[in-house]
């Protein structure tokens, strides 16, 4: 009896840690139906199967070996961790109550679903990247790869304890970690895979090929932002005192500040440099907020916090541009979103986190960039020799979801196109 | 006989219809189309990437009439479908060899 | 460690909070929905964008100075509350272990982002009522007009210990500070910017406009219902004790069951009248009854909350036909629900609190309506002088999402209409 | 003071229990859109209707009668509960502090809200499988009934204490209780109802009938997958202590890894099968992986967890195509999803509860199947006697939406088929 | 060479089909209209208004063949399109000057 | 006067446009069809039964032009829709009887 706070204490922040997890899992939901509708409808099916059987495919992976990589509990060293299988048992109620710095104070399967949420949230930022002309079972082959080994061996870098965190690289939920680390592998693979037929003229123009569902995709913004409480608000780890419960509350807080400034200052920026406002902006603007914030979501202040998601909703409009001058074909912004405003939240830790300093920041990014490029990069490299990464001509002509799915997503609207 | 086809404004349609069916036009068939003349569609916006837009939705009306009225139908139409600009769209008028009534049998000027 | 009761009392109320707040913010992707699909095709892109900035704008501006006018740290009068900027400092450990009735028992930051959901809400409100004619911006000026002083002003009189709290005035979660609050602003609104063109015949007929996405406005009401509980049930400000536990689950079985029955009742008498089962009076019915029920969620017991709510459902059936008699075009029926449900919700507090008194209640509904629409109304004829508010006719009929957005929703399906 | 421990705890249970409810709430808008997602276009807004409106019903029901006869306070027999009207009183605090064994530990209210929206699961089985022809009033009225009595005697004898209890019958969170009841009630109304016109050639070749909006079965999925947590979580009954808070992980990162499971499997089986990853397989192999797990989602290692959801992935699949090849239509698979998947999932507990028995199993499958399939018939039976099932010939030619509903789901959309 | 047009209901598409394939009809396109004649739409409801839907979902077919298929194809369509009931549709004929296939740029007959 | 209907397959659309705007046609309406020539469809799959989409999207061009350009434009379709599989489509020749401006109510060659 006298161990029920103690135990209570340990069911709050498992129960935190769930919701968190379930709010995050919702992601997965979020991402299908962004990129369900900014892509055509002639692809719709297939981004919907990729979207659904990716997050499949990284819970299994992850379970399997990914979270044992990611969280080793025996690193070899800061670079190279261990390798296990599965989960172990979870805390016992005498370790528990027994106290002291060392005592577990939330579940340990607590800990690996909402680590694995992440796992998935990190490779559906490639799907909407290749969406369109990046085969439905390669991209899933790939996954199989990225969940198991090449995400998780960044994450231990950092979350795991590895070298990057002992060098002082600061990113609290992931803007680099999770974020950008997806948009460097999602950069990889759009490159291996090149653009989509038609998207860039032979005189250098670029192409506009508009989504077939807007509301859709609108619909995956508010998912994605509710979602984002759980990504960074279940990142504080723990509520369960005044202290900690004052710090998630910030966080929501500041989550919430850095989303609306993003999207507010990406619809007028680009309300001013088009002259019309640009919805997909809009939804753009609001993510790379929220994926600016993830660094340091705790110590800006509510103001700060907006200024920063601002910055970000900045970031993605002219990463959007920039990138279609490049001829690099991201049909719906995720390597802006991720990858852009994942950079800029990394560095805006500085002005808000006195231990942050700048080469901790840029060595961090900088390896995680590397690493998940080249990494992925190779594995794309070897599936295209085996396989093949892209649909044939006609195929992306007709589209993938007859040739790939056997099925339209909308028989009884979509027209010839 | 004849057969009118007409390309109009879709939000012409209803102000088309009252008149056709008074002057007595028993039946007519409307088709979603999309197309260009003078008028020379628009420019649409997405990611930053102008596009045209280069047809404008259209609806195709056709007709098919006794020779009777075709003359007061092609005004009919003329006249509530003209708003004066670029646009308005077009009338063509071709030979009707021959109709036929499914649920009757019925052929010829009975049938329309 | 003797603290750790206290403690995790604050905790639990904390993230309940949270949640609650999620819950809320999620609401605003459920106007989104609701209003995408009850708007033609052609206006589609520009009504998700009103709906996703407005909450931005909402957020920003409430942060900025609608909560501090909302609950002043000093107020100057009953009427007249103070002006100040941002959020203050949490609440410390300290104080809230030292107990006693004034000891903060959850985050400050926690209270805000719950009330700025509340003000988002209001601001959801009025876009689905002037949907389809007025303009992006103009409205989104109105709304920073709206969240950071119109509606903190009344909100203040009741919520924040002004003259209607201290006249008895009694609005549990916000049947009228929310709102009818909302629906009166709309009112304003749908006032100054006239009915869309083509809804009144010449000889007073009334045409039907139908929406182009039933699924999606009734996926819309599926959330809204969802982030009710929220609305309603972090109302309750506090669940870490038995009977605030209780409470809170009371105000949950109260709230599902005015809907339902708001629901069954509205679809029962809308098939009565119509000889068809109208989906759209199916929606709106229950949220007419979470309308309803939301002045008064808890003391009822859940027949009495069921009879509450399925009163809503007659009310708003009614109150939709009587509007389009009227001439005032709502395409969504955002003020028969807010407005007219909101109105016999804070008549129904009568049924079953003994503290609530007629005139009270009939005061604190007069003096919100007459604020909420004299305010807004100035404060658009205002835009209306400066800017305009609504569409151009050409614009109208060829759809604002082109003119506006640059955009379509559908590019794939609409057809030339 | 000293007893705010036991206030907390039984405030979190109850607070846990609130938000496991939410969640199961949510998968009704699930329900609306998968099944939305799969019928076609001139059907959606009678679907639509029907989805929301049994959940309305359902929740009154309950309210009124149902509960009451699953949880009787005073049962006459294992077989017979007895007959009790709406809700008592919860729970004193004097009752809660006053510990012991049989002191209440979370709020009654809380647990009606759970057990309610688990009857509107049930129901919501039945509308996907008589999708498209059967009419709303009398598929509404069958409601009544199935959620007044059918499915509140099934549940009485195994959860609330009857005589499959006794039996040593082991049902975790419904894979029979819930899920293949709802498919056996199903099963009765789609012989009833017979297939769709055009569904089954002369010849018996099975003709596909493709659904219109696929994204939104893909979010239904996905919603249903989220709202599963709560289900499976909640069943759990309470969190407030470590070893309670293991096992609520626990079951959250099972119900994940048979989910995750099941799709894929069910993905790769249909790619083996047809040559094309037919995402409608995806879908219900994630849901088939859920309902699988269901009757014993907290004994089994996450491997053997996933391991079960696998074989509901391939269960899922045959059972879709014999059904066709019996000829019973089945528009969205809800036979097999819940039906054949939690047939699965009931003697998949023989696999990880040494306390189970075949024999107990099977006895309460059989009941169970056998009351529900009956007890449907019957009701069904005389609805049709009385007012009829199916709409006319030309009504389904048409579309349900027009005749029933007088509106069409898409208006500027759909095409003439 | 003659183009037979045809409107019919949008479910005897499928009954129609087998019919011409038969009689050797090579080709067809489908269009979907709307249209009224004796079949005079139907009213919808929404939000307690109450408004016509005047014009009915339709297919209209066309053919293009030689003269010698006509009379068997418009008896063919007639017959599997025929239900009795107001709303069957119509079948129109008209002459076909010239026909080119763009695969190979044959052109008269030996193109259809 | 003449009337062209060309079914072509959708995606060449783009590609035909330029030379007809070249050769100096100054309008035209374009519907989305299906239909089957030689090409006749392909299968989909929908929980493991297949159905075959018989016909196939196609875009149907109408072009009313003066007698002049006739054999430019057929040129000049044929040569863009070409792709030498079955599905290339076909192109249909009527007389056009008349032609009347709606905005101007010219008629004849000049309103075209
Ligand atoms: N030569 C043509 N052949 C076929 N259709 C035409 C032709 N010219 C115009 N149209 C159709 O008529 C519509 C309206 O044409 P429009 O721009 O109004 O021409 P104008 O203003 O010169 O009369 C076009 O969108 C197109 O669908
Ligand atoms: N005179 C006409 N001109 C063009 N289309 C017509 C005409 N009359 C009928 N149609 C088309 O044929 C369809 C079926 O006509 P219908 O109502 O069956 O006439 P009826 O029953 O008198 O034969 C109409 O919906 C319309 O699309
Ligand atoms: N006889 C016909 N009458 C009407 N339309 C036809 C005919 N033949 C072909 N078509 C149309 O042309 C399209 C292309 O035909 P296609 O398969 O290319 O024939 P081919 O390859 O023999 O030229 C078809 O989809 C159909 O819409």
């Amino acid at each position: 009896m006298s161990n029920l706070p103690i135990e209570l204490s340990y069911a709050l922040d498992t129960f935190y840690f769930l919701i968190c997890a379930v709010l995050v899992m919702w992601m997965g939901a979020g991402f299908a139906m962004l990129e369900a509708g900014l892509v055509r409808s002639k692809n719709t099916v297939e981004i919907l199967n990729k979207n659904a059987l990716l997050y499949g495919i990284a819970c299994i992976a992850y379970l399997l070996v990914g979270y044992n990589i990611m969280y080793p509990a025996d690193p070899v060293s800061g670079i190279i961790p261990g390798l296990d299988f599965l989960l172990g048992a979870d805390n016992s109620t005498d370790a528990v109550v027994a106290g002291g710095d060392d005592a577990p104070y939330y579940s340990s399967m607590a800990d690996f679903i909402f680590q694995a949420v992440f796992a998935a949230a990190t490779m559906s930022i490639v799907s909407g990247a290749v969406a369109e002309r990046m085969r439905l079972w390669p991209f899933l082959i790939f996954a199989v790869f990225m969940v198991s080994f090449i995400y998780p061996l960044e994450g231990y870098w950092k979350w795991g304890g590895g070298f990057l965190d002992e060098l002082g690289f600061l990113d609290f939920a992931g803007s680099v970690v999770v974020h950008m680390a997806g948009a460097a592998a999602a950069l990889a693979a759009v490159i291996l895979v090149g653009p989509r037929k038609g998207k860039y003229g032979s005189h250098g123009e670029v192409r506009a090929i508009p989504g077939a569902n807007l509301p859709m995709a609108t619909l995956g913004m508010f998912i994605l932002w509710m979602g984002w409480f759980g990504f960074n608000g279940g990142s504080e780890l723990k509520i369960a005192n005044v202290e900690e419960a004052n710090a998630v509350a910030k966080i929501f807080v500041n989550t919430n500040a850095a989303a609306a400034a993003g999207m507010v200052v990406a619809a007028l920026f680009a309300r001013a440099l088009f002259g019309k406002t640009d919805l997909t902006m809009t939804i753009n603007g609001a993510l790379a907020g929220l994926v600016a914030i993830t660094a340091e979501p705790l110590l800006p202040d509510a103001g700060t916090a907006s200024l920063i998601g601002a910055v970000g909703g900045l970031v993605v409009v002219i990463s959007v541009l920039t990138l279609d001058k490049l001829k690099l074909d991201d049909p719906v912004g995720a390597i802006s979103v991720h990858g852009a405003a994942g950079i800029w939240g990394i560095f805006a830790v500085l002005i808000s986190n006195p231990d942050a300093t700048f080469m901790a920041q840029l060595i961090g990014t900088s390896v995680t960039f590397a690493w998940m490029f080249i990494a992925s990069f190779i594995v794309l490299l070897i599936i295209k020799a085996v396989m093949g990464l892209r649909v044939s001509e006609e195929e992306e002509m007709e589209g993938m979801d007859v040739h790939e799915c056997g099925m339209e997503a909308y028989p009884e609207f979509t027209s010839g196109k | 006989m004849k057969l009118i086809t007409a390309i109009i404004r879709p939000h012409t349609l209803e102000e088309v219809r009252g008149p056709l069916q008074s002057i007595g036009v028993s039946g007519l068939t409307v088709t979603e189309v999309k197309g260009y003349g003078r008028q020379q569609g628009h420019t649409e916006l997405y990611r930053g990437a102008e596009y045209r837009v280069s047809f404008v939705p259209k609806i195709k009306l056709e007709i098919a009439l006794d020779d009777a009225l075709l003359d007061q139908v092609v005004e009919a139409i003329s006249g509530a479908a003209r708003t004066g600009a670029f646009g308005d769209g077009k009338l063509f008028i071709q030979d009707l060899d021959q109709v036929f009534r499914i649920r009757t049998g019925e052929s010829g000027a009975s049938a329309l």
